[in-house]
């Protein structure tokens, strides 16, 4: 069975690392937007988790949230990151660097959200062509979607 | 590769450039090749012996060209394949090329970025040619009719003759679609324009 | 009963070579259209399907619907292509073919040209066909069949030579290179006496008609259509029909050198010469339909590495057996032949294994 | 002097025979040879993730159908567990059981294609397709016997399947599992052998498990390079845990171990599908749930083996009836992320082999 990391004491060491800012809930470890590219390095690298399970985001009225999946395919052990940033310049680093799986998931955030992804190899629009103005699944796009002929 | 970074980045801006051209233009359908059905109705049509020759041979041998997008293509596959065989009606070659086909089967979700291509591909194949617009998405968009990055239907870039409903439309209603397509092609005739 | 034609049967010489030149292209165009009305019934009965069958009784008119729909398609010349190269390369591509059917003789006597180097007419022809197809892979001006083009050329040249080395061993058992002087030796048919030049004359024709497993100049899944992509209308009907007369001539060739032409007890000759033919293009369509394609760098490899050496032995046992033991009981020599060419065929190709494996270890 | 040479730009494009659907890769070549790949993406992108924000929770189990359309019965099941498991619906054993049953067929089914086009891309003209998909046109008739349907079955809701199986299902599936091995051997007896298809396909395309690892690769491509890692077993979700059956993984990560994996991944699925059967309890296959369902607040990650890899569905709910956010994992696109590294230094002809090998679906991909 998928065991999940134990966030508490998790917290308690990256606090150790890079200081303030790590809250753990129940089910994922909250993390500031600037320090996810070090702490990702280092439950990589110290707890070795290679697998880089998936990233996805979601639009909230005041706030985009980023969840990050990352897992240790040798120990079975699962560790979610929940990383908030603001609306108005949405950017965080990329873990492309880290782990190639990230590389096209955080592409098409940036193609669809509009998050950018700072130090991404190739970060440019994955599914949607360049000259499309607007980020679709942000909820105050004005596309066709509700029967608006655009 | 330095040149190659500039070359697509120019590539990738022209197309979506014909993207966006092709999307402002597109808003109304093209009128479906129908001439064939008042012709019937006046009852003048004359028909030659060469009309009929030809139209047996482009009815035998329809060789579709697939623009293979979504779900439809596997029943388009299933259709052509040992249970429900279209080679029977001497479709089976699949001609990758669109030069040698004269039939576009358009099999799934057209989205706005796919549009050039099809449009490409109907103007590259050779001048007997036909349109099956197969599935609800075809049609009109089906399911996905309100995205913002789908063509509401196959008409809106390429004439169809042949409508074919379903999601996905079972092998017999292609074959049954194919024979309505079948008699038309009949009643065509050289000297009248399609 | 021996069926032949004396040679100067109708009397005028020229009257003889206009009715032997229509009953040639009449065979060959017939059978081409058998040949794709069985290319679709048969490949269609091994892939468990039916197969063409609403045209007609068992589909039989399906090539005549192709060739009427096919003749009279728009036919486009892409602006960027090179017009006289587009306009000249599917003739280049289909005369040859037509032309190699001039030596082989269809019936005792029925040969429009007797050529004593027939052998030699025929290696240097069959190259002038694959020519033609390289033309009209480059003047389409399309990328997919630039590349189809170029290996196009790639496997001519490599499967040259096993297939003239081959064609020499049978000149050397029989001393002359005049195909009628051939089909005469050949009392008991050459597949028997000399299995080993069967066996490369076979592969290497398969490579020069482009068949599987050799197919990678019309790659359809690799390069759309190889040479073929920029045809449509009366163009491309000469490049479908030189597809398929090539296979004829192949057949024809096969059956010509190795099966014992028109030799059989008591049919015609002509009968025996399109059975034998039939069954070869049966054995080709049986391998399309069952092998998959080997990559270019493979079919050069296998003929560079594999047929020349096999060529070469070949040549060296016949040319042996020719001068030492030129009369040697038949039991004897055809099962010796046989075992002979059977170890050295394993030996080669552990041999060419070993060489493979070392070289990409 | 060498001859001046320039690589020249391919696009193996949307429309071509062997991209298994709309997918391009814009390939630098020289000569055969690969320098540099682009893929590109998006050419059937319908926004599909915009449209489950507009539907309520059940109009979207149609909408799931349409992700990865050649395995159509795997796509419900993530979004309909996410919905059981944020409203609370615990499902009867026998809804389980049958899931799990549809599920391996449909396995089966996608298997078959999936090795059916890689022999079409090696150039068997259509003949092991052929025969593959008259075997998987007789699961298509047990899914239709079922659901209704031939591709896309709408099969599952939250809280069990829509409709119990007809009387006459569990026979004809008893003859399909008697059936099915001996035309698995046939296909080894003519594939498995093949000189030509193991010098086409051994030592091509190599993926190491680090690297596949690192690429996040799963489902045949992550077991093909010798990592053992299937969420049958590894997660456990579902009844999985009450059938015993192994997971084959390949020894050096080239196309022929995918190929064999996939084989060998179908008998294992035939094991699956015998012990379901005989384990089935009777009872209700469905709970009575409101058609207007409003789960609680909340969000949810839940995933299953698809054929193709870790389908994963993240639901975010607001407490009204439409899902506030609705993302799926596609296990084709992540899959995808490797094709750069393995095809370059490649011929052009190894590429198609190992596209095909690589297996993806683009509905999926795109979404």
């Amino acid at each position: 069975m998928t065991t999940t990391i134990d966030y508490k004491d998790l917290a308690v060491r990256l606090q150790e690392q890079f200081g303030e800012g790590f809250t753990a809930s129940t089910d994922c470890l909250e993390v500031p937007p600037n320090l996810v590219a070090k702490a990702a390095e280092y439950i990589k690298n110290m707890l070795d988790f290679n697998y880089f399970d998936m990233v996805t985001a979601a639009d909230y009225p005041d706030r985009f949230e980023l969840i990050y999946r990352l897992q240790s395919l040798s120990h079975n052990v699962l560790a979610t990151f929940k990383v908030i940033c603001s609306r108005e310049n949405p950017s965080v680093p990329s873990l492309a660097n880290l782990w190639l799986g990230a590389s096209l998931q955080e592409r098409e955030i940036y193609d669809l959200f509009g998050i950018e992804f700072s130090g991404h190899p190739n970060l440019k629009r994955i599914v949607l062509w360049d000259d499309f103005e607007g980020y679709p699944l942000r909820k105050d796009f004005k596309g066709k979607v509700y029967g608006t002929a655009n | 590769m330095e040149i190659d970074r500039i070359l697509s980045a120019e590539i990738e801006s022209r197309e979506s450039a014909g993207i966006e051209a092709l999307r402002a233009a597109s808003q109304h359908p093209i009128p479906d090749p129908d001439g064939w059905l008042d012709e019937q109705i006046k009852r003048n049509m004359l028909f030659t012996t060469v009309d009929a020759a030809l139209n047996w041979a482009r009815k035998t041998s329809l060789w579709p060209v697939t623009a293979f997008t979504a779900c439809c293509t596997f029943e388009f596959i299933g259709a052509s394949s040992a249970r429900f065989d279209i080679a029977r009606f001497g479709m089976e070659v699949l001609r990758a090329s669109p030069r040698q086909a004269d039939l576009l089967v358009c099999a799934g979700t057209l989205t706005w970025k796919m549009a050039p291509q099809i449009k490409r591909l109907y103007d590259q194949m050779a001048e007997p040619k036909w349109v099956i617009a197969m599935g609800a998405c075809a049609i009109s968009g089906g399911i996905f009719c309100d995205s913002y990055s789908v063509v509401p239907g196959y008409n809106r870039i390429v004439p169809v003759d042949v409508y074919i409903p379903g999601c996905p439309p079972r092998p017999e209603t292609l074959l049954a679609g194919i024979e309505t397509l079948r008699h038309k092609i009949e009643k065509e005739s050289i000297s009248k324009p399609r | 009963m021996d069926w032949s034609i004396s040679p100067d049967w109708p009397g005028n010489f020229w009257l003889r070579l206009i009715i032997i030149a229509v009953i040639l292209i009449a065979f060959v165009m017939s059978s081409v259209i058998m040949f794709i009305w069985m290319e679709r019934r048969v490949i269609a009965r091994i892939q468990s399907r039916l197969g063409p069958n609403r045209a007609g009784p068992f589909g039989l008119l399906q090539a005549f619907a192709d060739t009427i729909k096919i003749l009279t398609k728009e036919d486009i010349v892409p602006t960027l292509a090179d017009k006289v190269l587009f306009w000249a390369a599917p003739a280049i591509a289909f005369v040859p073919t037509l032309m190699i059917m001039a030596v082989i003789p269809l019936m005792n006597g029925l040969q429009l040209a007797d050529l004593n180097v027939g052998v030699l007419y025929i290696a240097a022809i069959s190259a002038v066909s694959a020519i033609g197809i390289f033309l009209s892979g480059i003047a389409g001006n399309n990328k997919y069949s630039l590349v189809g083009a170029i290996r196009e050329i790639a496997q001519l040249i490599s499967f040259e030579i096993p297939m003239v080395l081959a064609l020499a061993g049978l000149v050397i058992a029989c001393g002359s290179m005049s195909l009628s002087k051939i089909v005469e030796a050949q009392s008991i048919p050459f597949i028997l006496l000399q299995p080993l030049g069967f066996v490369i004359f076979m592969v290497a024709i398969l490579a020069e008609i482009n068949r599987t497993p050799f197919d990678l100049v019309e790659a359809d899944s690799e390069l759309t259509c190889g040479f073929n992509t920029e045809y449509s209308g009366m163009k491309f009907a000469l490049l479908y029909l030189t597809e398929y007369s090539e296979a004829v001539v192949g057949s024809a060739l096969i059956t010509a050198f190795f099966l014992g032409a028109w030799r059989g007890p008591i049919l015609p000759g002509i009968l025996w010469f399109t059975i034998k033919m039939f069954a070869v293009f049966m054995f080709i369509l049986w391998l399309r339909g069952t092998l998959p394609r080997l990559r270019i760098d493979q079919s050069m490899r296998l003929a560079w590495k594999g047929l020349l050496p096999l060529s070469m032995f070949n040549l060296f046992i016949v040319s042996l057996q020719t001068v030492f033991f030129p009369d040697l009981a038949l039991w004897i020599s055809i099962p010796a032949y046989i075992i002979i060419s059977v170890i050295i065929i394993i030996l080669w190709a552990m041999f060419m294994r070993k060489e493979r494996q070392s070289s990409n270890a | 002097m060498a001859l001046p040479t320039e690589p020249f730009i391919l696009n193996i494009g949307p429309l071509h025979p062997s991209t298994h659907g709309v997918f391009r890769m814009r390939v630098t070549l020289d000569g055969e040879i690969i320098q540099d790949v682009e893929p590109v993406f998006g050419y059937l992108h319908r926004g599909l993730e915009k449209l489950c924000e507009k539907y309520t929770y059940k109009q979207n189990i149609p909408l799931t159908d349409r992700l990865d359309y050649v395995s159509a019965i795997n796509n419900n099941w993530p979004y309909v567990m996410a919905v059981e498991q944020l409203g609370g619906i615990v499902v009867p054993q026998r809804a389980e059981y049958l899931r799990v049953i549809m599920g391996e067929l449909q396995r089966i089914a996608s298997h078959l294609l999936a090795v059916g086009s890689l022999m079409n891309d090696m150039g068997i003209f259509y003949t092991a397709f052929m025969y593959m998909f008259r075997e998987r046109e007789k699961i298509i008739d047990l899914l239709e016997m079922v659901s209704g349907q031939r591709l896309l079955y709408n099969y599952m809701r939250f809280g069990g399947v829509s409709m119990d199986i007809p009387t006459e299902f569990l026979p004809a599936l008893a003859r399909f599992l008697k059936v099915m091995p001996g035309f698995l051997d046939e296909y080894d007896s003519m594939l498995t052998g093949n000189e030509i298809l193991l010098s086409r396909t051994k030592g091509i395309g190599v993926m190491s498990s680090e690297m596949a690892i690192n690429a996040s690769a799963s489902g045949p491509m992550l077991r093909g390079s010798g990592v053992k890692w299937d969420l049958r077993k590894d997660a456990a979700y579902s009844v999985y845990d009450k059938f015993e059956f192994d997971i084959p993984i390949g020894q050096n990560g080239d196309c022929y171990d995918r190929y064999r994996v996939r084989m060998e991944e179908m008998r294992q699925s035939l094991r699956i599908i015998h012990q379901a059967v005989e384990q089935m309890p009777a009872g209700k296959e469905k709970l009575p749930v409101p058609l207007r369902l409003r789960p609680a607040k909340g969000e949810v990650y839940t995933q299953i083996e698809a054929p193709r890899g870790t389908l994963g569905c993240y639901l975010v709910s607001d407490g009204t009836e439409k899902p506030y956010r609705c993302h799926f994992r596609a296990p084709a696109l992540i899959n995808l992320t490797v094709l750069r590294n393995l095809l370059i230094g490649q011929k052009l002809a190894d590429a198609i082999i190992i596209f095909g090998s690589i297996d993806i679906s683009m509905g999926e991909v795109d979404r």
